[in-house]
């Protein structure tokens, strides 16, 4: 705990080179690395030298294409979905940002026969990932992955969370009603939390 | 703070009663003070002592508490929002900045709709404090930043813009550099680093029409370690030649100032990291 | 400012171009676009001008009404600026489109007339003065506002007549104002204290005068220098979101102020020409 | 000499002096014609038996049919015609490009030329790499593809044999009224003075160092290192200010007329083509030329 490196906005760190990169907290500028948080200096490694981040616990950030979101959906209707966006990776937001699921964008394949009532519905929480963005005020984002789409979901009928059992289905274990989902492998490492 | 258009506003025709006092329109004196010698006992280039605190409020992101001797400056930061009323891509965030005298702050009470000079201090605030901020980090969104001058003794834009910058430092808003301000009333011969708003009253004053002599108040705000200057006004008269020396003198105040501001943000990293082992 | 949209090869072409001191249109950094000046166009106001910059067209007009004194200064007048955006210059100040601009114009003009005597302007200590307004309609934006607007303002301030009144005191202590029978009888304003606002833009390396709008966007900070006869400044201001290096701030004051000299001059020379007109010199006003 | 201020008293009238005589003007609501057997079309409308015309302009007779060109509007578009444009939104597969017309113009994403070859398919990566192709202030040339029933324009920039549309690079962009462009067979054009003009039918003129034919970059990467030279720089500036004055005079802008108020305008300097007074002469002397050649 001692010997960790307290930063300050527009401390410089080091020098930029090969071996230290520019990271998250921090900006480059003529030659050097340079903190834009107060917080706490951290060198990740990687194949070639270090990453060079500043963490600080309440960072506000925003979503960025690429990001992995946590998000609650919220209004289906044929062509798309509004949901709000809760999480980006492991940070929960303050305040949710609106985001747009468009069909198009549920799977990456048959496209043409997706139907979102039955890989979505209101109430769910996704993992989406976050699209470039095109149109202000809200993010478009993708579950066209195998490992994005729908982690939590209660059942019509009992309000219990249901269990995958494929790709597209979800079923309640009280009435063991089948619902469809455009449903996520989850991955081992997403469930180990702490 | 929204303006409260149903609030009812005192009526406007109220005088303070300090105008009616007997020294209060005459002009002030010029031939007294002695170089090096200020009501307080100050130097001419001496800085009021400082005193700087982060995390007072806590519903807010960040903020920050500034005091230099009666001037008294809060500062409130809130989370990025979505920019009101705009329709096109902007691939820079945005600062909105609000300046706000209280309305018991100053020797006239101030009106809870802000005036102009109000206005035109949160333009001033917000053209220092955008250089230093990395809006690139959030487009689309906008940063609140509140300063509420609770009181008012000079250099009131100064204060707010350092510890505004502060408080965005405590909201972990990305920045370049941290922003410091320190202002400098000039009046013929005589110097005043970090005014008093009597100080800042002589020499905004125009003694007689005729007078050539300099007569201003100057407020600069420095980047220390981009070594830039990020807002700079003047209001008063001045002669091109004062500047020459008078911007590097602001700059080694702003320097002097800065790394209390730093060392307060230390003083709140560790603090944190020290919560963290307990928990 | 109302922006305009351009992209990085066009802001190059145009960086590029300050850098080699060949600007877009062929001047050089130090060179101001053709002025067009004319006072008195407003029959109704105390004093107006207009002022077209290549285009930004600026009509400036400037009434004179009787006020009471502030308290804190009973022995001065009252002057007062207020800009129009109107949306004539462009669609984006529609509604409540240019307020934020109008209000910083008009703040930073104020502060920068900080200089002007107001004293000659009062009629009764503590009781009359005359307050002027300063009204200030942007017709049409091509860049430049602050310049253009300054040389407006002073050129109405110059063609300004206020009428003589007498003030005099009744029993009671009220105050009975008269005014002189003759409407020719007035008096002029000494424009000497007033100033002309001077915007330097900073694009890449090198500052240049009389930015145009695509300049404007081009610049990330502009330094305003508010420049008297005498070559005094009364107010400095930036704007745009950059910064600058304090070694540039001096030099840019610098320039600045020199040029500011020779603008005041310049408009003084104008003003004085037109002035030898006679008052029967046609006026044009937006026709021909 | 660095500013000059001049009075209203020396204000120049721009207008050049013609033989010809001035065509009638039509104003709204004025009668063109009461004969009946006529065609009503742009610009005019019918009340009582009569054609009038619904805005200011002069009357062109084509067989049976009566129009009313305006003398000033937006652009009104026609198929195969070469427009400059700036893109002012990016939507979902199309681009929004304003071309000073009434309405924005589309240029779908399957309507330009993406780098790796004419047939390719465009994938949905295309799709979100959209703003990395063209964002919003890029300008591009290209042409008229189709008029939409609104009347908004679709656009296309598939570059044909020698004619290279797409996205431009560093110069400068001009607006005049539509109008004053002259229809030609090419809008495109080196001129000899060393650089390179595109005449866009919508009024919008760009003014670039000369391209060398033989680049080939995708279209899409632009070239920021490189500055232009001071001596080509200097010919564009010119360029500019030349078109500016006859645009000023209203005189029908293409490739010779340019050409000839440059040659006019080199017994002047750069800056002094600003100056309204040598504005005139230029447009003056470039209608003289013209009117020899006839």
């Amino acid at each position: 705990m001692e010997d960790k490196i307290i930063c300050v906005p527009g401390q410089r760190l080091c020098l930029s080179d090969d071996e230290h990169v520019s990271g998250s907290g921090t900006y480059e500028r003529q030659g050097y690395i340079y903190a834009t948080v107060a917080g706490v200096v951290d060198l990740v490694k990687q194949d070639k030298g270090f990453l060079v981040q500043v963490h600080n616990k309440e960072q506000s950030i925003v979503p960025m294409p690429g990001d992995v979101v946590t998000c609650k959906v919220n209004v289906i209707n044929q062509r798309l979905c509004r949901c709000s966006i809760t999480c980006i990776g492991d940070t929960v937001l303050m305040r949710p940002f609106r985001a747009i699921l468009r069909k198009e964008d549920v799977r990456a394949t048959e496209k043409d026969s997706i139907e979102m009532q039955k890989c979505f519905r209101s109430g769910d929480i996704i993992l989406a990932k976050v699209l470039p963005m095109k149109e202000i005020h809200s993010y478009q984002i993708t579950t066209a992955e195998n490992e994005l789409g729908v982690v939590i979901a209660h059942s019509e009928s009992g309000g219990v969370s249901m269990v995958p059992i494929s790709w597209t289905e979800m079923q309640c274990p009280k009435t063991y009603n089948r619902e469809f989902r455009k449903v996520a492998k989850v991955g081992p490492e997403n469930i180990v939390i702490d | 703070m929204p303006s409260d258009s149903k609030r009812i506003t005192g009526p406007e025709t109220t005088i303070p009663y300090h105008y009616y006092l007997s020294d209060f329109s005459r002009k002030p004196d010029f031939k007294d003070p002695k170089v090096g010698e200020r009501k307080n006992g100050r130097l001419p280039n001496e800085h009021r002592p400082v005193f700087l605190k982060t995390g007072v409020n806590s519903q807010a992101k960040g903020s920050a508490y500034l005091e230099y001797e009666n001037t008294k400056v809060i500062c409130s930061v809130f989370d990025p929002r979505e920019i009101p009323n705009k329709n096109e891509f902007s691939p820079m965030g945005e600062l909105y900045c609000e300046f706000k005298f209280a309305p018991f702050s100053c020797i006239k009470r101030r009106g809870h709709i802000r005036d102009a000079e109000e206005k035109e201090l949160s333009f001033s605030l917000r053209r220092a404090l955008e250089p230093a901020v990395c809006r690139h980090e959030f487009p689309n969104f906008q940063v609140d930043i509140y300063v509420y001058i609770l009181d008012s003794d000079g250099s009131d834009l100064a204060a707010a813009i350092t510890c505004a910058s502060l408080a965005l430092a405590d909201a972990s808003v990305p920045m370049y550099d941290l922003v410091t301000a320190v202002s400098v009333g000039i009046c013929r011969h005589l110097q005043f680093v970090d005014p008093t708003n009597e100080e800042e009253q002589l020499c905004k004053k125009t003694a007689s029409a005729e007078s050539i002599d300099p007569q201003a108040v100057i407020t600069l705000t420095y980047m220390s370690t981009l070594e830039q200057v990020s807002e700079f006004t003047i209001s008063g008269t001045i002669g091109v030649c004062h500047l020459e020396d008078k911007i590097p003198a602001l700059i080694k105040h702003c320097n002097a100032i800065y790394p209390l501001l730093q060392q307060c943000l230390i003083k709140n990293v560790k603090k944190s990291l020290g919560k963290k082992k307990y928990s | 400012m109302a922006s305009v949209l351009l992209n990085d090869a066009e802001k190059t072409f145009i960086l590029h171009g300050v850098e080699v001191d060949l600007r877009c249109d062929g001047r050089r950094r130090g060179d101001y676009r053709p002025m067009e000046l004319e006072t008195d166009v407003v029959s109704t106001a105390s004093g107006s001008a207009r002022l077209r910059l290549a285009n930004t067209d600026i009509l400036v007009g400037v009434k004179t009404e009787i006020d009471v004194p502030y308290p804190e200064n009973p022995e001065e007048g009252k002057l007062e600026f207020f800009v129009d955006c109107s949306a004539n210059a462009t669609p984006a100040f529609e509604g409540r489109g240019g307020e934020d601009l109008a209000n910083e114009i008009s703040s930073r003009l104020s502060r920068a007339y900080q200089s002007l005597p107001l004293a000659p302007l009062c009629i009764v200590p503590k009781q009359a003065c005359w307050k002027l307004y300063v009204d200030i309609l942007i017709l049409e934006c091509g860049g430049n506002f602050y310049d253009a607007i300054s040389l407006a303002v002073k050129a109405a301030l110059f063609n300004t007549r206020v009428p003589q009144v007498t003030g005099s005191f009744l029993d009671g202590g009220s105050v009975d104002l008269e005014v002189s029978d003759d409407p020719f009888q007035c008096w002029r304003l000494d424009i000497t204290k007033a100033p002309v606002l001077v915007t330097l833009s900073k694009i890449g390396d090198n500052c240049v005068v009389d930015p145009t709008a695509e300049e404007e966007t081009c610049s990330v900070a502009s330094i305003v220098v508010a420049v008297l006869d005498s070559g005094s400044l009364t107010a400095v201001i930036k704007i745009g979101e950059g910064s600058v290096h304090e070694q540039t701030l001096i030099e840019t004051i610098k320039t600045a102020q020199k040029i500011g000299v020779e603008l005041n001059s310049s408009l003084m020379t104008a003003l004085n020409q037109e002035e030898s007109l006679g008052p029967k010199r046609q006026r044009f006003g937006f026709l021909k | 000499m660095a500013h000059s201020i001049r009075l209203a008293s020396e204000r120049v009238d721009f207008s050049v002096p013609s033989d010809k005589a001035p065509p009638q003007l039509f104003t709204p609501g004025m009668v063109i014609s009461q004969e009946s057997g006529f065609m009503r079309g742009h610009g005019t409308y019918g009340e009582d038996d009569s054609i009038k015309a619904s805005v200011a302009g002069i009357v062109d007779r084509v067989n049976k049919l009566v129009v009313i060109k305006p003398l000033k509007s937006r652009y009104n578009g026609e198929i195969g015609d070469v427009v400059v444009g700036r893109i002012t939104e990016v939507q979902q597969k199309r681009w929004k490009v304003d071309t000073n017309a009434r309405l924005d113009a589309t240029l779908f994403l399957y309507s330009v030329n993406l780098p790796g070859g004419e047939l390719r398919r465009r994938s949905v990566e295309d799709e979100q790499m959209m703003r990395k192709y063209l964002t919003e202030g890029d300008l591009i040339s290209a042409e008229v593809q189709n008029i939409n029933s609104d009347g908004s324009l679709s656009l296309h920039t598939r570059s044909l044999k020698n004619i290279k549309y797409g996205k431009l690079g560093q110069g400068m962009l001009i607006k005049v009224f539509p109008s004053l462009i002259k229809r030609q067979k090419t809008h495109f054009h080196n001129l000899p003075c060393g650089a390179s003009i595109i005449l866009g039918n919508n009024g919008f003129i760009w003014i670039s160092p000369v391209i060398n034919a033989e680049e080939e970059h995708g279209g899409f990467t632009i070239n920021l290192e490189d500055a232009v030279p001071k001596s080509v720089r200097e010919v564009m500036v010119r360029l500019r200010n030349s078109i500016n004055a006859l645009a000023a005079s209203k005189i029908l802008l293409f490739d010779t007329s340019i050409q000839y108020a440059y040659d006019q305008s080199k017994k002047y300097s750069v800056v002094e083509l600003l100056n309204p007074e040598v504005m005139l002469d230029v447009a003056v002397m470039t209608q003289h030329q013209l009117q020899m050649l006839e």
